[in-house]
Formats: C-alpha cells, sequence, structure tokens
C-alpha cells in the first residue's frame, strides 16, 4: 500500500499544481496544456482505484478529443502567442474568496463525515467486462439517453457553428 | 489508502475550479473550468464505487465523461458563434442583460 | 422440430428483405427489380412456415414426452386423464369418440425464449418466439396472401413513383406481422401490434400526394392509436395480475385456476376489447377501415385478409383464457364481445348495401366478418372463429384481387356505376370472383360454407347457455352478405357496360393468382369438416383438421370450453338463408322484379337509404358532434366562466379596495404613516440604487453569487445538523 | 519464461522497460533502413544509400550523427517551453503504445486488459504533441499543419476504433493477448490447423485499420499536414536538429506499433500454427514470427506511400466521415448479429 500512497501523493502534488497553475496563467494555451496535464494525473488516480476502463477512457476521451477540441477553438479564436492578454477579470478576489469558503466547508464536512476511513482493501474489483454488462442491463436505459443526447450534441454544434 | 485522499483531492479540484470559472475573462477558459470541475465530481464516483464495491460508480463516471464531451462540443460551438458575432471570447464583454 | 425452435428465422427474413430493399434496391438491384427479392423473401417463408405446420402437426400427432403438457387433476381435466397416459397415437384414437372432441393429448406450445432483452428495475423484458397450432395457422395464411400479394403487385403497381418503397413496406408489412403472430410475451405482442400499425400507415398513404390518401392514413393511425391505449392498459393490468409478460405464463395461470382473477380479467378484457375494436373494425372504431382502400388494391386485399385486421380477432385468440373468464363467455347468454361482434357484422352489412365504390362494399363486407369472428369468439366457438379466420383470408384476398383486377380493366376506376358488363371482357376474373362470391356468402360446398356453419351452431349452443341474440345476427347477416355481394357481381359483371375505353382481361401474373385463391376458396373447407360428412366416406380421421391442430386444448381445457356436436338442421338454416338472400337479389336485379325505385317513392326508404350511404353517420358523430361538443361548450363554459365569476371577483375585490382604499388613504395613511413609508421608499431607493449593481449582466457574478450562497447554506447546514 | 526467473516485480518491470527502450529505435531504424531507403529506391527507380558500410547499413547511423550534430535552433517568437515539450509528447505517445504490444505469451511489457483501447488511447496523445509543435512554433505554415493535423487524425481515429471494435466483439476480449487466442484457437469451418485469423472473417475492419492507420501516420495519401508543397514542411517545419530526430523516430516508431497491432489483431500475432497458446517455447520464437508479420504489414503501409498521390483535404475528410466510418458502422452491426445468432 505504501507504494500507492506515494503513487497518490506525486500525482496529487501534479494535479493540483497543474490545476492551479490553469486557473492562474496568462497564457491560454498554457492553461489548456495544464488542463491535460490535470486529466492525465486524475487517469493515474483511476488507476490506482482499480478502474482501468475510465481511466483508458479518460485518456481516450479528454485528452485525445476534448482537449484537442480545446485547443482548437483556442487556435481558431486567434489566441495570441505570449502574455499580452489579461485572463483574469477584475473580480478574482471574490471569486477566490467563494472558492475559498467553499472549499473549507466541503473539506470539513469530509473529515468530519469520513474522518480515517480506510478504502477497503481486497474487495471485489469490477473489471471492464462487470463495467460492460452493468451498461448494458441495469444503465441500459440512461446508455441510450446518453447515446440521443450525444447526437443532439452533435447535431446543434453542427447547426450552431454553420457559417450560413 | 484513506477514502478521503480521493475526495478531498476531489473537492480542491473543484474549488479550483470554480474559482476558474468565477475569476477568468476568457470563455473557453470557463469552459475548461467547468470540465476541470466535471472531473472533480468523477474522481468521488470512482472512489465511492470503490469504497462501497459497486461498479456503478465507475458507469456513472463513463456517463459524466461522456456528457462531458457533449457539453464542450455545443460549448466551444457556441464560443465559436460568439467569437464570430463579437470577435472577443471575453466572457466581461456580454453583459447584454445588465439591470 | 428444428423449424418450430427457430421460428424466429421467419420474421427474420422479410425483415432483412425490407433492409436489403431499401438500402439498396434503388442504387444496387434496380427500382424496376426490387420485387425479386421480396417475392425471393416471401417464398422462402411459405416454405418455412409449410414447413412449420407440418412439424406442428407431427408434434400434435407424435407428442414426444416434453411437449405433453402436464394436467391439473381438477374436474376440467379429468376426461383427458383417461388415455393421457398411452399417447402414442391416441391423439387418432380419440378423434371420433369424443363427437369432434379435441384430442386427449395436450400439447403445450413451443416457447424459446432467445435471451433477456433488457431489465429494468428488475423485470426482465424476454424475447423470443411461441409457437402453436393458431401461430402456425396463422404463418400460412399469412405467408401465402403474402406471397399471391407480392406477385400480384409486380403487374398492378408496375412503374409506380414509388415501386420500391411499396415493396420495402410490403416486405415489412409481412415481417410485422409474422413477429406479431409469434410474439412470445405481451411486450412482443405490443410492438408486432404497432409494428403493423406504422406499416398499414405507410402504405395506406402510399400515393401521399393526394391529400384523401394521407387522411385516409391519418385517419387509420389515430383511430388506432384509440385502441392502443386500451391495449397497453390491457397489459398493464395483466402484467400487473399476473406479473409476468409471458402469454404463456398468463394463460397457463388463468386455465390452471379459472375465476379467481374474475374482476382484473374483466378490466382487461374490456380495454382490450377497445384495442380489437379498432384494429380490427369493430363498432365503434370501424370507421378508419372503408377509407383505408385508399391504398393500393394489393395492399388493401393483404390488410383485410391476413395482416392487419385480423391482428384483433388473433389476440382475442391467442389470450383467449382472459376473454373467457373476463366476459363469462361460458356461463352467460350474452356478453359485450358478442355483442360487439354481432352488432358489427349487421352493421357492416347493411352498409355494404348503399356502396357504390366496390372496394369499401369490400370493406364493409370484411368489417361485417370481422364482426363475425368476434362473435364467434364472443359464444365460445373458438375454432369456429378461427377456421374462418382462415377461410376468409382466402376468399376476401380473391375478391379484393379481383377488385383490382376489375379496376385495372376499367381504368383505375372503382365506381361500380363506370363498370357493368365486364363478364364478357375478363372471365377469368368474373369466375375467380363469382367462387369468392359464393364462398363468402356460405354456399355449400364451398369455404365459407363450413366455417359459417359452425359459428351459427356455435352461436345457437354456446357453452353452457345458448346465444339466442347471437344467432339472429348471425342469420341475418348471413342472408344480407348474400345479397350485397350478389349486388356486387350484378353491377360489376353484368348488363351493359358503363364506362369508357375498352376494357380487357388481365395478364396472367393477376390471374394466376387469383385462381390460386379461388381454388382455396372452394376447397379451404376441407380442413374442418365435421365428422359426420367424412363418415360415410370411411375417412372420419380427417375431421376437425383445425380444431385438433390449432386450438390450444392446454388452455382451454382448464376453461372447460366445449364443442358443440355437428347439426345437419343449422346447415340447411345456413344455407337456405344464403341462398334465399342471392335468389331475391337475383330477383330483384336479373328478373327486375321487386321495388324498384323504392328509394324515390319512398320518403322512408329514402330516409333509410341516405342514413346507409352516409353510414349511419358515425363520421358526423365522431368529428361534428363529439368533436365539436367538446370543442364548442368548453369554450363556452369557460368564456362564461370567465365573465360571470372570474371577472365579477375581481371587479368586487377591485372596488372593495378601492373603497377601503379611500378610507385607508384619508385616515391612516395622511396621518400616521406617511412619513414612515416615504421614509422606507427612501430605503428601498437606496437599496434598490445598491443591488442593482449585482445586476450586472455579466455570468459570473451571477456565480459567485450562485456559489457564495450556496457555500453559505452549506456552512448553514454543516453547523446546524 | 519470466515465472521461471521469478524475478520481483519492479525488476521483471525494469528489464521489459530497458528493453523496449532498446526495441523502439531499432525497430524504426529498421523500417527506415528497409522501406524508406532501400525499398523506395527501388520502387522510384533511384539510388539509395550504398556507400556506407555493406549495402549501406551504416547511413542510418551517419544520419543520427548529423542530426545530432546539427544547432538546436529556436525561433525568436516561439513560446519555448512548449515547443520543447512537443516532440517529447509525440514519443512518449508512441513509447506508450509499445507498452502492450505482445511478442509472446510473456513477452510483454504490460498484459492489461483493456489492451486495444489502450493502443487507441494513447495513440491519439500524438494529436496533442502536434498541435503544441504547430501552434508553439509561431509560425503559420506550422499552425495551418497543426489544425490541419487535428482534423485529420480526430476524423480517421474515429474508424480506427470502430474497426476494431468488430475484431473485440468477435474475440470477446480488449486484451490483446486474449485476441491472439481467440484467433488460435478458432476454427474455420471446424478446420482449427491455422486457427482463425481475424483477417478472414473481419476482411472489412482489416482495410479500414488500415487506411485509417495511414492518415494517422499522415503518411501519403494522407500526408496533408506535411505537405512540403503547400505548408512546406506543416508543423515541424521550425525543427531542427535532434528534434526534428525525434518527430522523425516517432513517425516510423508508430508506423511500427500500428503494423504491430495489425498483426495482433488480424494475422494471429506471435502464435504459430500448431504450438500450444501458452507453451514456453513461443517467447523465444514469436518475436521472430511478429517481426515478420509486422514488416509485412509495414511493406504495405509503405508500398502505399511510395506509390499514392497526396489527396486534397476536403477529399479526405470526405472520405473518412461518408465512406470509412458508415462502412465501420456496418461491419460493426454485421458482427454483433453474425455473434448473436451464431
Amino acid at each position: 500500500m505504501v507504494a500507492q500512497n506515494i503513487a497518490f501523493g506525486i500525482i496529487s502534488g501534479i494535479v493540483v499544481f497543474s490545476a492551479l497553475r490553469m486557473v492562474t496563467t496568462r497564457n491560454i494555451v498554457h492553461s489548456a496544456l495544464f488542463l491535460v496535464a490535470v486529466l492525465a494525473g486524475l487517469s493515474g488516480q483511476y488507476v490506482l482505484l482499480a478502474a482501468e476502463f475510465v481511466a483508458t477512457t479518460q485518456v481516450l476521451v479528454y485528452i485525445g478529443a476534448v482537449m484537442v477540441l480545446f485547443l482548437f477553438g483556442i487556435m481558431l479564436t486567434k489566441a495570441p502567442i505570449g502574455k499580452s492578454m489579461e485572463m483574469t477579470g477584475t473580480q478574482w478576489p471574490i471569486a477566490a474568496g467563494v472558492a475559498l469558503m467553499l472549499g473549507a466547508v466541503i473539506l470539513y464536512s469530509l473529515i468530519d463525515q469520513f474522518g480515517s476511513d480506510r478504502l477497503t482493501e481486497g474487495g471485489k474489483i469490477y473489471r471492464t467486462a462487470d463495467v460492460g454488462d452493468e451498461v448494458f442491463s441495469t444503465y441500459i436505459i440512461p446508455f441510450e439517453a446518453i447515446s440521443v443526447l450525444l447526437l443532439a450534441a452533435l447535431i446543434g454544434a453542427i447547426v450552431l457553428a454553420r457559417k450560413d | 489508502m484513506l477514502l478521503n485522499q480521493f475526495l478531498i483531492l476531489g473537492a480542491v479540484l473543484f474549488c479550483i475550479g470554480v474559482y476558474g470559472v468565477l475569476a477568468r475573462k476568457n470563455a473557453v477558459m470557463v469552459l475548461m473550468s467547468i470540465e476541470l470541475m466535471l472531473n472533480a465530481v468523477n474522481i468521488n464516483m470512482v472512489a465511492f464505487g470503490f469504497q462501497h464495491e459497486v461498479v456503478s460508480g465507475q458507469v456513472f463516471a463513463l456517463f459524466i465523461i461522456a456528457v462531458a464531451a457533449a457539453e464542450v462540443g455545443v460549448g466551444l460551438a457556441i464560443v465559436l458563434l460568439l467569437y464570430r458575432n463579437q470577435t472577443s471570447i471575453d466572457v466581461e464583454d456580454f453583459d447584454l442583460m445588465k439591470g | 422440430m428444428w423449424m418450430l425452435e427457430n421460428a424466429f428465422l421467419i420474421p427474420l427474413i422479410p425483415a432483412l428483405s425490407f433492409a436489403v430493399i431499401l438500402f439498396f434496391g434503388k442504387r444496387f438491384i434496380g427500382a424496376d427489380r426490387v420485387h425479386v427479392i421480396g417475392i425471393t423473401a416471401v417464398s422462402l417463408i411459405w416454405v418455412l412456415s409449410l414447413v412449420a405446420a407440418f412439424q406442428w402437426t407431427q408434434r400434435v400427432e407424435h407428442p414426444s414426452p416434453d411437449a405433453i403438457a402436464q394436467i391439473s387433476a381438477d374436474g376440467h381435466g379429468d376426461d383427458h386423464a383417461d388415455d393421457g397416459d398411452d399417447h402414442a397415437g391416441a391423439a387418432m384414437d380419440s378423434e371420433s369418440g369424443h363427437g369432434g372432441g379435441h384430442s386427449s393429448v395436450l400439447i403445450s406450445p413451443v416457447v424459446t425464449t432467445y435471451s433477456k432483452w433488457w431489465s429494468n428495475g428488475g423485470v426482465d423484458f424476454a424475447v423470443g418466439t411461441h409457437v402453436d397450432g393458431l401461430t402456425v395457422l396463422l404463418l400460412v395464411v399469412v405467408a401465402s396472401i403474402s406471397l399471391l400479394v407480392h406477385i400480384y403487385s409486380t403487374e398492378y403497381v408496375k412503374g409506380d413513383r414509388r415501386y420500391v418503397h411499396y415493396y420495402a413496406f410490403l416486405s415489412l408489412f409481412t415481417a410485422a406481422m409474422l413477429f406479431f403472430v409469434m410474439a412470445q410475451n405481451i411486450v412482443q405482442l405490443v410492438v408486432g401490434w404497432e409494428l403493423v400499425g406504422v406499416c398499414s400507415f405507410g402504405l395506406i398513404g402510399h400515393w401521399w400526394e393526394e391529400k384523401p390518401n394521407t387522411d385516409a392514413a391519418l385517419k387509420a393511425f389515430l383511430t388506432n392509436r384509440v385502441g392502443d391505449i386500451g391495449l397497453l392498459v390491457g397489459m398493464i393490468v395483466l402484467w400487473g395480475t399476473f406479473g409476468t409478460f409471458s402469454i404463456d405464463g398468463i394463460n397457463a395461470a388463468i386455465s390452471a385456476s379459472p375465476g379467481t382473477q374474475h374482476l382484473a380479467l374483466l378490466v382487461a378484457a374490456c380495454c382490450l376489447m377497445a384495442a380489437v375494436a379498432s384494429k380490427s373494425g369493430q363498432f365503434p372504431l370501424h370507421t378508419w377501415l372503408p377509407d383505408a382502400m385508399a391504398g393500393p388494391t394489393p395492399v388493401s386485399a393483404l390488410i383485410h385478409a391476413a395482416t392487419m385486421v385480423v391482428a384483433g380477432v388473433y389476440m382475442i385468440a391467442r389470450l383467449y383464457p382472459v376473454f373467457y373468464d373476463g366476459f363469462s363467455i361460458g356461463t352467460s347468454s350474452i356478453n359485450l364481445m358478442a355483442l360487439i361482434g354481432g352488432f358489427t357484422a349487421l352493421m357492416g352489412a347493411g352498409l355494404a348495401f348503399a356502396q357504390w365504390d366496390i372496394k369499401k362494399v369490400l370493406a364493409y363486407s370484411t368489417v361485417s366478418q370481422l364482426g363475425y369472428m368476434v362473435m364467434a369468439l364472443g359464444v365460445g366457438a373458438w375454432t369456429a372463429a378461427i377456421f374462418h379466420l382462415f377461410t376468409h383470408a382466402f376468399f376476401k384476398a380473391c375478391l379484393f384481387l379481383g377488385a383490382g383486377s376489375v379496376s385495372h380493366a376499367a381504368h383505375h376506376t372503382f365506381d361500380m356505376r363506370k363498370m357493368g358488363g365486364l363478364k364478357k371482357f375478363m372471365p377469368q376474373t368474373y369466375w375467380t370472383f363469382v367462387i369468392a362470391t359464393l364462398a363468402l356468402s356460405g354456399i355449400f360446398p364451398f369455404a365459407g360454407f363450413w366455417s359459417k356453419d359452425e359459428i351459427l351452431l356455435g352461436a345457437k349452443v354456446g357453452q353452457q347457455n345458448g346465444y339466442p341474440l347471437m344467432l339472429i345476427f348471425g342469420c341475418a347477416v348471413a342472408f344480407m352478405t348474400a345479397a350485397y355481394m350478389t349486388r356486387v357481381v350484378w353491377y360489376t359483371f353484368h348488363g351493359e357496360y358503363r364506362g369508357h375505353g375498352h376494357p380487357h382481361e388481365s395478364p396472367k401474373v393477376m390471374t394466376v393468382p387469383l385462381w390460386i385463391l379461388a381454388g382455396m376458396a372452394v376447397v379451404g373447407g376441407a380442413f374442418n369438416l365435421p365428422g359426420p360428412v367424412l363418415e360415410p366416406f370411411g375417412l372420419e380421421g380427417l375431421a376437425h383438421r383445425v380444431q385438433t391442430y390449432a386450438e390450444p386444448s392446454v388452455y382451454l381445457s382448464g376453461l372447460g370450453l366445449s364443442h358443440p356436436d355437428p347439426s345437419l338442421s343449422m346447415a340447411l338454416i345456413g344455407l337456405g338463408l344464403a341462398l334465399s338472400g342471392i335468389i331475391v337479389t337475383y330477383l330483384y336485379f336479373w328478373r327486375k322484379m321487386g321495388p324498384h325505385g323504392l328509394t324515390e317513392r319512398n320518403k322512408y326508404a329514402k330516409a333509410g337509404y341516405t342514413f346507409l350511404e352516409n353510414k349511419y353517420y358515425l363520421d358526423y358523430l365522431y368529428n361534428d358532434i363529439i368533436v365539436a361538443s367538446i370543442k364548442k361548450p368548453i369554450a363556452n363554459g369557460a368564456n362564461w366562466f370567465n365573465q360571470n365569476v372570474l371577472d365579477k371577483a375581481v371587479n368586487t375585490a377591485g372596488e372593495s379596495a378601492r373603497d377601503s382604499g379611500r378610507w385607508i388613504y384619508k385616515w391612516i395613511d395622511q396621518g400616521a404613516i406617511d412619513g414612515s413609508v416615504n421614509a422606507a421608499a427612501r430605503g428601498a431607493d437606496a437599496s434598490g440604487e445598491g443591488l442593482r449593481t449585482i445586476q450586472s449582466g455579466k455570468v459570473q457574478n451571477y456565480g459567485q453569487l450562485l456559489f457564495g450562497a450556496a457555500a453559505v447554506l452549506a456552512i448553514v447546514f454543516v453547523i446546524v445538523i | 519464461m519470466i515465472e521461471l526467473l521469478a524475478l520481483p516485480y519492479w525488476q521483471e518491470t525494469s528489464i521489459k522497460l530497458g528493453l523496449a527502450l532498446v526495441v523502439i529505435p531499432t525497430t524504426s531504424l529498421i523500417l527506415v533502413y528497409l522501406f524508406l531507403f532501400k525499398m523506395m529506391a527501388f520502387m522510384q527507380s533511384r539510388l539509395g544509400p550504398n556507400e556506407t558500410g555493406p549495402y549501406g547499413s551504416l547511413q542510418l547511423i551517419a544520419e543520427a550523427i548529423k542530426f545530432l550534430q546539427k544547432e538546436d535552433i529556436n525561433p525568436a517568437q516561439a513560446d519555448r517551453r512548449v515547443f520543447r515539450l512537443a516532440p517529447v509528447v509525440v514519443l512518449a505517445s508512441t513509447f506508450l503504445l509499445y507498452v502492450v504490444l505482445p511478442a509472446g505469451p510473456d513477452a510483454v511489457v504490460q498484459n492489461l486488459d483493456t489492451g486495444v483501447f489502450y493502443a487507441m488511447a494513447v495513440s491519439s496523445l500524438s494529436v496533442l504533441g502536434i498541435l503544441m509543435a504547430g501552434w508553439a512554433s509561431a509560425n503559420k505554415y506550422a499552425l495551418l499543419g497543426g489544425l490541419r493535423a487535428a482534423g485529420q487524425l480526430i476524423a480517421y481515429e474515429l474508424p480506427l476504433i470502430l474497426a476494431v471494435m468488430g475484431v473485440v466483439i468477435q474475440a470477446e476480449t480488449m486484451n490483446l493477448q486474449g485476441i491472439i487466442e481467440a484467433q488460435a484457437t478458432g476454427e474455420i469451418f471446424g478446420i482449427g490447423l491455422i486457427g482463425n485469423p481475424f483477417i478472414l472473417t473481419q476482411f472489412l475492419a482489416f482495410l479500414i485499420f488500415m487506411i485509417a492507420a495511414q492518415a494517422e501516420l499522415t503518411q501519403t495519401p494522407f500526408d496533408m499536414p506535411v505537405a512540403e508543397t503547400e505548408l512546406v514542411g506543416g508543423y515541424h517545419i521550425e525543427y531542427t536538429g535532434f528534434r526534428f530526430l525525434l518527430f522523425f523516430m516517432a513517425e516510423f516508431g508508430t508506423a511500427f506499433a500500428f503494423a504491430a497491432l495489425a498483426s495482433v489483431m488480424f494475422l494471429g500475432g506471435w502464435w504459430i500454427p500448431g504450438f500450444d497458446v501458452d507453451s514456453n517455447i513461443l517467447n523465444i520464437l514469436g518475436p521472430g514470427v511478429m517481426l515478420g508479420k509486422i514488416l509485412l504489414v509495414a511493406f504495405f503501409i509503405f508500398w502505399v506511400r511510395f506509390t499514392y498521390p497526396r489527396l486534397r483535404e476536403d477529399q479526405l475528410q470526405k472520405f473518412a466521415w461518408k465512406v470509412l466510418i458508415p462502412l465501420a458502422l456496418v461491419n460493426i452491426v454485421i458482427t454483433g448479429i453474425f455473434k448473436v445468432v451464431f
């Protein structure tokens, strides 16, 4: 378990650092790249939680598709190279206050509630096949709803982005 | 490993995401911060699923990823439309609903 | 028994053909050659259906031990238990012993559940096939009629603007009906039911460029939707009562303990009856059926003979224990189903007299005959109803295709006033049409005679009590059917030709199906001959084939369904009525006897005719009276309520408020409160000015407020709890 | 065999990783020499390298030394950190691909449950590096090349994954070893002599996979992102010296990896007819068999590359969305139906 704790520590450090840099950096492309780091780190955390399918999906969908889409969008909206533009609004102190307040209350309740609950060790590990079974039996209707949602999003995006 | 490790990581990321949504001027960055928040939720899902030995946690994480992908598609399309109409994606420029 | 267990192939093949025609028809196969695929597919399923039918008869005659149902040792099973042990050959032995009673070995249907379709909330939905004699019989009927219609259509819709679409839908229609008849559970039944409805919608509106056609399609669809509500509710009631979707399970549960769930079954049966009324054109939801003639004629033949409208009858037969128990068919002497069926039969026959459109006559004839079948089911004559369904399919298809042939010849009109004298131009069509007419009228020895006789007999004997009213209805309809069909024959084929152009006989590809169907109309009755007819020839073993093979005795024996003994007198009465119908009409038209021009002279007769011509004003009732009466009074009522109640209340409130306001203004406001109010107003103004700044129009400010408020609330909760 | 040695986990893993680190440059060098130098020269009737070493086999070393000697130039306007990171990301994607490629029953770095899916996922990472390179170069040609590459790679990732789905459905596993086993134990009409290489039942998927892989590798006829006649080199226009070498290595390394994936999924992988699937001897013979199959598949990839002219950008997109993806979906449907029915 030690190795996993060390891995968790290193990855979380990277993730939190990247997340902070993502919301503070003045360069939008850098911001996106930091988000990539966050997502990759989270993928690692999923592996620690024995959710390899979610981890792989995270890489494929988020890093492989969503982030590329973001970079695409950034480049299409002519992101300049360099730190010329101010990226943070004037009201950032309020935002920081709200975020800190929210963070404080969530952290307090988490520690209060779960304290030092250990993750079940040696419990049942669900592999990819189990996830598939569950999706296609219990959650078949949500799954179909998601496919309809994706289709609607596809059409919606095309309609919105068309020139004419 | 403690359950709280993951939950706290999720909480911290969520709050950073909230900050990003509230403080960043660029619409694309706001969208990215929303992605961060969704991911923070995801790690909670998977962690709780692991803790309670149910597979639903992973399933819902997958659903959230799918929904997030759809959201990015539509969100970016809207941003592109804004950029085309206003040649700006600064969210502070969009205050037509000012009271 | 491979075919019975893999019967899912039968609907699969036309479904594939549908997909192939639709997706590859135009570009890869060629729009004018798609019928090859359709015909190939349907011939294939025709062969498979025959194989299935043969294997089913094998299963009945030489039942393997696992095919024999376990007979519960209650009272109903007694008379079967005696020779239930030596089942080898028992089916043959017992045939004559019970006076035409069913075989003593109860053959359970082949139920194959392929897989769990999906599961939701702990309820599993299965997909599978339920094959028994009834299924097999319907398979053969549907496949045969569909095959002939496919072949016939190659000529009839040749060069149509939507040839590909037509054949694709024809395949899908067949597939849907086949899927429907072998549904393993009621969910599949509903799916098949709706699929059939959609296909009929597509085909009735095949020429959708003309408004009446789309209207007819819409009418058919919407009327069916009304009934579908009943279907859904009924199915849900069944599921709630028995906790299973399986048809086998529901039927077995009822027949194991009849009468225990009577109320639930009554509700379910009434709801399902609404569905039957819409699908099978029963009163009062029959109005869509004659309008459905807007589709191509071969489609009408398919709809009326094999696919769409028999779905309702089939559903009753399939879930017969539900109706038998729900309507107490065994003990009553009149019930809802028999009444609806009998009345529909009578009404349809009456309407058929006043139509000038040959297809509409046939349509009302179908309504009438379907009423006959429903009535037969209502009086407990299960076998008679299914037998009539079987024979009716052939001669009704023959009549429709004959009408199509006539219209093909006479410049695409269906108006009988523009026909006449076609006998000499198209003898083939004429003779097949006459044969089918005789069969429909119930003339010995054509197919209709045997099945109609059984229905009349069933109505007379009933189960524990006879059904006298139904018998009267049935006899009247028998007379009227013969009469109106003779009228059609007169107007279409005899007398002088009143149309224009030169009519000609249809090509072979149309007449051959006609002859095949006419042949079946002649010999179709042989499939369920009563025992006494065959006894002189020493062929009693061949008696009651439909009854032996098709009847799901495994369910019905538990209910104690009995079969009447054949009766010569009843047969003679039926035949006499039919003959007299023909003779009266013959005298009226050919010999010009009787009250010609009565409708012009006598205002009562005129009124009656108009009444018939307007289809009993049912359409007016639905469209103008019911809809309008719902629309108008509600609008008026709402208006009145608005004007008199709401307005008055508001006015009164306003006036009293004004009065009290004056008083308050004078005494309180101006005196004491004014100062403080002004102060408050100033305060509000100032705070509004202050709050205005947060209404910045910027999303992020709202977001800050939202998340801030959420955080504060969360803090409050954490502290409090 | 690895079990026989009974090494601790970390030693075993580091040995495997070390091997992989050696294998990757070697494999790309083999491909470059064999196909880019020798075969292209043969096909296009021109002289290939023939001076340095026997048959010019040392030419590669010379090239490598040449690249390493060159000056490492950073454009003045470039975003320095991203510019330097980009080739590493691309190469990392290639390295990660090798993690799951099996060369024998035990000869694999990590035998993942979701092997195929993982391979698809990490191969999509290279897009990120390319976009980074294109943007950070501060060069219009590079940016255009990057955008083109992103559009193309996303468009062809879909048919790639969908084609693989057919194989996954038939093998009932996403594990690459499992797929090989399914082919080895499969039967063709009851004859199990050569197993059931999925190229027979999934030929459509194989075709789609190869075409999509061609596009993923930005090889001709899908090489618009680096089209030298239009974009004077695309996203790596500004790269020199060993950073260019990294891109170059990644390209050929990925080609090798995709060829390996194709051999595993469609040609039966390391299995040799007549052997048990888990016999230890295959750990020795397997790599050789794999190499042979990979070179065969790679031969086709480069054959197409050397013979076809470049498509237009809109033709490229049209081909992916209107032809390949529908075909791949049809393939999945048919495979699914066959799987359920038989």
